[in-house]
């Protein structure tokens, strides 16, 4: 029962923390947005491959969102967040089209090497995509009101936390059905999968444009609360940080990956607070404590535990 | 009759190995048919050039009347071409009863994204299965948990769901404990009857040969040296020498 | 019953606008959040900024601070990434009640920033960033710049040029890969193409932002040997670019114009030869011909001096320069407020008309918002004076002569400029 | 122009080629030996850097001969590499060989994360460089163009030498053929009676080194600052790539290719130069995904 409940769990959690302190909201809705960043990363990890470049979708759909309220300025918060979703499947459609060949580390290089280029290509031609100091994008409006900084973000947190929900109800059915087994078989034994009749790279694909849309939706997210995008959204560290989330929360269940999130953000937010500066030398060792005393996350301790609770 | 598996002047060799010299080859529907010879002898190869996951260098192959020399392992299997391994291919992280399930609905091709899998395949054609291989006890077991002679039957049995025309197997009985041989080739020539499966299986067990073939081919360095009756194929000079090392 | 409800309606309102009036005690402190770089290449830049702020901020507080209430500054590093330092900005100001922030150094910085300040409705003093688009695209309430931009700095720039180099035929530039290296390039070939129509630019680099290697572009600007070579990089980067340029002779073939080198004399030290046409982003000099001996300068420069061992730079002036804008606005305000603690609002209202002095000339507040900051520009020469190149044959070109008026923008203005505008008698050279 | 434009571009290719070289040298030796591709060793780049320059901060007090200006250079980087090698291999590498590569990936890029904050806390945010070895060498003359005798001579030199070196005393030396053999099947040689952890240690050691060398070397031609670390992370990581994961020979080809094409970029088309690598790198594993110089294996079955 108690995965079953936990991202209701979360998104309560995160609503009242954010009324009670406004200024949690911001750290909040970054966190539950990384969230899905590392959700769509532990897609892929079930399937065992590792991506280090998936920073590259969210930077995209984050680039596309700011690029559109830029050009059309009234256009709608919720209009944006859809575009950023588009902007993630469709790239991952594409992009999966060439990646879905490869396994292992030539997967987590290509990647790598892609959303390289995409911070390469952002960084530079400054006068189209403002290069290093990246695009603002002004507070647009959300479901056709113009709302001042607080309801703003009081509305994004709400949506967030409800799409939290959403994701993990609907990833848990992905999981579960024939798609979702199929993936997890690709990490196992693909050449079965192929003498099955079942084409492995045709479901990796699914699984990878999946996974691209969800950093899609995050990027976007991220680029609302933010007003700013910048090619940092998409350099190789980024992807490193959504690839830890994963495994931080653990891939069992994809409620890990906001457990994971909110938990890296704490991390952080802990970190740069009493030990400044030193933030990623914290997450560092704990990062190196969780690959050999919890390597399938948090989470996975969460299935356990009710698997137990079902069986006595 | 036309045959089921037709094979012409099949050639193959990996740099100075000939693993394939151009043999001719035909099997019938109905046919049971072992296949015998020396390790290297060329009997995985040959399997694996038949279900397209190795390229002959020259040569053809056509199955049920259509050459599939070029096409790759999905698809023969789509035109009904099961094949069991050798070292028996399983997905280690998931139970027997969901890899019977993907099989199943591997059949149809459509994988759902949404309806769980349990409810994609039909529990009592699953059930069935277990039943037929006898693993209905360990159904919810990890197939990593289980012992040799079962992952032999369960990745059998992967490839009977499929409900192929023609079965290839190799070596089944290979790594399971002598007394569970002759249990475990009834259980599966038992599935085939079943289903009228056409089949040809790779075996050293002369016993198990003799007993379940209605046909057999010797394989000496990538040739056919031998090949018809069980009878006929056992006293066969070569063979005795060079295969069964009489 | 109506009666009543329209009454007590009334009330409410009156007393919602009477609100901001007094609702505002005078706080115990008031908390300024500076953004600088503590880290990266920009710290050699950002680090004497925040020691200057300290010490400034430390001579206010001990004199009774501003009207009473001492100043408590929190410092934000720039190094960490516009997206980081968003995220820093927006704490301070939500969570800890900071009233007044000083953003930023990297143009870059100040286009994320002020849009946030104007948000969160806290005052934004941009203390020495160098974009001009911010303030001519938009009129913000709640932020203003206590320093000159990039169209007086570079339009001084190409008249120091054309005057210590009247006929020159080719021209190169090498500039970092963000807001300021572009912009700055953009006014200042337009600016030259206006005064100078015959120049050609034979090359344009822009290394990214935070480059530590330059052999290739170097290379290829010797292959080029261009008449003059502008650069208006600054920080770390610029200390590298004339490293790696002196180690190969590239500073000798060509003249070099550098505005904002002023900030890396003393780092680089013998390596810059004489001659190099230099800037200072404002009129900032521990050798200014007119603040040198100027009690107040010269006592600032040797506590400077104390406290760092080093010489004061531009972005030192231009922190001292942003606190007392901030100091004079709010004693503006106060005054006009009948004494009583004003409210930012009123703060940022009186900053647009203010006319404040740092350590040097007097800067004047425009009603956009954007400070008239006098520009100098010199020479480079090796003195036994000082082990490192001081700047002679020093120009000051008045801030009201080469900014842009209020409401026009940049690019348009200075195609308008004519040579004639260089014979200026406000200018002054020494 | 053009002729001299190509000569140009060669030069400036070579001198950027040669510690582009040393850092992937390292980066693919562990992973041939190890199958381990370490994410962290950008980092070794930097600290190597870092290291050469307080030891020449503290061991050449007078900088007046090249001799006392190099050997600083060297010392940091060998003492430098030694140090995170042996701990990182024994804390840390050799107790995840039989974890599955994500898990691998994510250890070293923990690792990363570590020493990036590491050498912030060590050697500070400030820019630090010592051109003292360029300054002595003084240039060359190359038509119009002036070239740092260091960078243009002095580093090519060295990558020749090691690159020499390393493939002669792998097919000479006793260690050398174990490497080789640990490389080509860990269970066989190990069979055979290799010491399989001796040859992983030592072979991180070296790695370590080269990467912290090249670091070194690079030092007095740049500034160190923090970040160079992930930067040359990924760009030692694209010619690996480029390479193949394992192929010496082939790094060496591929820092020379990336390297000419960042050169050429700056002058024909400058906007794109911090492009280049990674555009070959997609190229090169769109085309063939082990690289160029590598071959693929299929799993049997």
């Amino acid at each position: 029962m108690a995965v079953r409940f936990t991202p209701w769990l979360i998104a309560i959690a995160a609503l009242v923390l954010g009324i009670l302190f406004p200024w949690l909201k911001t750290p909040l809705i970054i966190a539950l947005s990384y969230g899905f960043a590392a959700l769509g990363v532990s897609i892929l990890i079930r399937a065992g491959q590792v991506s280090f470049g998936h920073a590259g979708f969210t930077c995209l759909a984050g680039y596309a969102a700011a690029a559109i309220s830029r050009t059309w300025p009234a256009t709608d918060a919720l209009v944006l967040l859809l575009a950023g979703v588009l902007c993630g499947l469709v790239s991952g459609a594409v992009v999966g089209l060439f990646v879905a060949r490869y396994r292992a580390i030539f997967f987590g290089m290509l990647n790598l090497a892609l959303s390289m280029v995409l911070f390469a290509v952002l960084g530079k031609f400054y006068h189209i995509t403002g290069g290093t100091d990246g695009l603002r994008l002004e507070r647009p409006p959300l479901a056709g009101m113009a709302l001042e900084r607080a309801p703003f973000e009081t509305a994004l947190l709400a949506i967030v936390a409800v799409l939290v929900v959403v994701a993990c109800w609907a990833i848990r059915r992905f999981y579960a059905a024939p798609m979702g087994q199929a993936l997890i078989a690709i990490k196992t034994n693909e050449v079965r999968l192929e003498y099955l009749g079942l084409s492995a790279r045709r479901v990796f694909w699914t699984g990878y444009v999946i996974s691209a849309t969800l950093c899609g939706f995050s990027g976007a997210m991220f680029a609302l609360i933010q007003g700013l995008v910048t090619p940092e959204m998409g350099y190789w560290v980024r992807s490193g940080e959504f690839v830890f989330i994963a495994i931080l929360g653990g891939a069992a269940h994809p409620v890990g990956a906001f457990i994971g999130a909110l938990g890296f953000e704490t991390l952080k937010l802990v970190a740069s607070a009493v030990m400044t500066g030193i933030w990623q030398l914290v997450i560092g060792v704990v990062l190196l404590i969780l690959i050999f005393v919890a390597p399938n996350g948090l989470s996975a301790i969460l299935v356990r535990f009710e698997r137990r609770t079902r069986t006595v | 009759m036309q045959s089921l598996l037709q094979i012409r002047g099949l050639t193959l060799s990996f740099g100075a190995v000939v693993v394939a010299a151009g043999y001719d080859f035909d099997l019938h529907a109905n046919e049971r048919l072992a296949v015998i010879g020396a390790n290297g002898a060329g009997k995985t190869t040959f399997i694996n050039m038949v279900t397209g996951y190795i390229k002959p260098n020259a040569g053809t192959i056509s199955f049920d009347g259509r050459d599939i020399t070029k096409l790759n392992p999905r698809e023969i299997v789509r035109l009904g071409v099961g094949r069991s391994f050798q070292l028996p291919q399983l997905f280690l992280e998931q139970t027997v009863r969901e890899s019977i399930e993907l099989s199943v609905v591997a059949r149809s091709r459509r994988l759902s994204m949404f309806t769980p899998l349990a409810a994609s395949a039909s529990s009592k054609e699953v059930d069935h299965v277990l039943e037929v291989v006898g693993l209905t006890a360990r159904a919810h077991e990890l197939c990593s948990s289980l012992p040799e002679g079962h992952r032999k039957l369960l990745d059998v049995a992967m490839a009977l769901v499929l409900q192929p025309k023609l079965l290839i197997m190799d070596e089944p009985t290979s790594g399971v404990a002598a007394d569970e041989k002759h249990p475990l080739m009834a259980t599966i020539m038992g599935a085939l009857a079943e289903r009228k499966v056409t089949s040809i299986f790779v075996e050293h067990d002369v016993d198990i040969v003799n007993k379940y073939a209605t046909r057999v081919a010797a394989w000496i360095s990538g040739r056919i040296a031998a090949d018809g009756s069980p009878e006929k194929v056992m006293n066969d000079p070569e063979v005795r020498s060079v295969v069964l090392g009489h | 019953m109506h009666g009543t409800l329209k009454v007590s309606i009334a009330g409410l309102s009156l007393v919602a606008c009477l609100v901001p009036g007094y609702a505002q005690q005078k706080p115990a402190e008031l908390k300024i959040a500076m953004t600088t770089f503590l880290s990266g290449p920009a710290s050699v830049f950002g680090v004497p900024g925040k020691a200057a702020a300290e010490l400034a901020i430390e001579e206010l507080n001990a004199a009774g601070g501003i009207n009473g209430v001492p100043i408590k500054p929190i410092f934000l590093d720039e190094g960490v990434g516009s997206d980081k330092l968003l995220s820093e900005y927006r704490r301070v100001v939500q969570e800890e009640g900071v009233k007044v922030t000083l953003a930023s150094i990297s143009s870059g910085n100040c286009n994320a920033l002020a849009p946030v300040a104007e948000d969160l409705k806290v005052l934004n003093v941009m203390w020495d960033c160098g974009t001009e688009k911010l303030l001519e695209n938009r009129r913000f309430k709640y932020v203003v710049r206590s320093q000159g931009n990039g169209t007086s700095e570079m339009v001084a720039s190409v008249y120091k040029l054309l005057q210590v180099k009247p006929d020159f035929k080719t021209i190169a530039v090498i500039n970092q890969d963000y807001a300021w290296g572009r912009d700055s390039w953009e006014l200042f070939s337009t600016t030259l193409k206006a005064l100078k129509p015959d120049v050609k630019v034979v090359a344009e680099l822009f290394p990214k932002f935070g480059a530590t290697d330059f052999s290739s572009e170097i290379s290829r600007l010797q292959a080029l040997s261009p008449d003059v070579i502008l650069s208006t990089s600054w920080g770390g980067e610029l200390d590298t670019l004339i490293r790696q340029a002196g180690q190969r002779g590239l500073l000798k073939n060509g003249t070099w114009i550098l505005p904002l080198a002023e900030s890396s004399l003393e780092r680089v030290g013998k390596v810059l030869p004489d001659g190099v046409i230099v800037g200072m982003r404002g009129d900032h000099y521990f050798l200014h011909p007119e603040n040198k001996d100027e009690p107040k300068h010269k006592a600032f420069v040797e506590k400077y001096r104390a406290k760092t061992k080093q010489y004061p730079i531009y972005p030192v002036y231009h922190a001292v320069a942003a606190i007392q804008s901030v100091v004079d606005g709010y004693n503006t305000a106060i005054k006009a407020n009948g004494g009583k603690w004003p409210t930012t609002e009123q703060v940022a209202e009186a900053m647009h008309t203010i006319t404040f002095k740092g350590l040097t000339r007097p800067v004047t507040m425009r009603e956009d918002g954007q400070g008239l900051e006098d520009q100098m520009l010199g020479v480079t020469k090796m003195t036994p004076a000082y082990p490192f190149p001081v700047i002679e044959s020093l120009t000051i070109y008045p801030g009201a002569l080469v900014t842009n008026p209020v409401g026009t923008k940049s690019p348009e203005w200075v195609k308008t400029l004519k040579p004639e505008a260089m014979k200026d008698s406000r200018i002054k050279s020494f | 122009m053009n002729s001299s434009l190509l000569l140009l571009g060669l030069l400036d290719g070579i001198t950027q080629a040669a510690v582009l070289f040393l850092v992937a040298l390292g980066m693919t030796l562990i992973f041939g030996v190890m199958r381990i591709l370490n994410v962290a060793h950008g980092s070794f780049y930097a600290f190597g850097g870092y290291a050469a320059a307080s030891a020449s901060v503290y061991l050449a007090s007078s900088g007046e001969s090249l001799g006392a200006a190099l050997m600083p250079l060297l010392a940091g980087a060998v003492v430098m590499g030694l140090l995170l090698g042996a701990i990182i291999e024994f804390g840390l590498v050799r107790r995840i060989l039989n974890m599955d590569p994500a898990m691998q990936l994510l250890a070293t890029f923990a690792v990363f994360m570590v020493l990036e904050d590491l050498q912030r806390l060590i050697w500070g945010v400030n820019p630090v460089s010592i051109s003292a070895a360029v300054d002595l060498m003084g240039t060359v003359k190359v038509g119009a163009v002036n070239y740092n005798a260091y960078q243009l001579l002095l580093l090519p030199a060295v990558a020749v030498v090691i690159y020499f070196g390393l493939t002669l005393s792998l097919g000479r030396t006793k260690f050398g053929r174990q490497i080789l053999a640990v490389t080509h099947n860990r269970e066989v040689s190990m069979a055979m009676g290799i010491n399989a952890k001796r040859v992983g240690l030592l072979t991180f050691c070296i790695g370590a080194i080269l990467g912290t060398l090249g670091g070194a070397l690079a030092a007095p031609t740049t500034s160190l600052v923090p970040g160079i670390g992930g930067d040359m992370m990924v760009l030692s990581f694209a010619v690996v790539a480029v390479a193949g994961l394992g192929q010496i020979t082939g790094t060496a080809i591929a820092a020379i290719l990336i390297g000419m094409a960042k050169a050429f970029a700056v002058y024909l088309f400058p906007e794109v130069e911090v492009l280049v690598p990674y555009l070959i790198m997609v190229l090169v594993l769109l085309w063939r995904p082990e690289g160029l110089f590598a071959v693929a294996q299929a799993r049997r079955v």
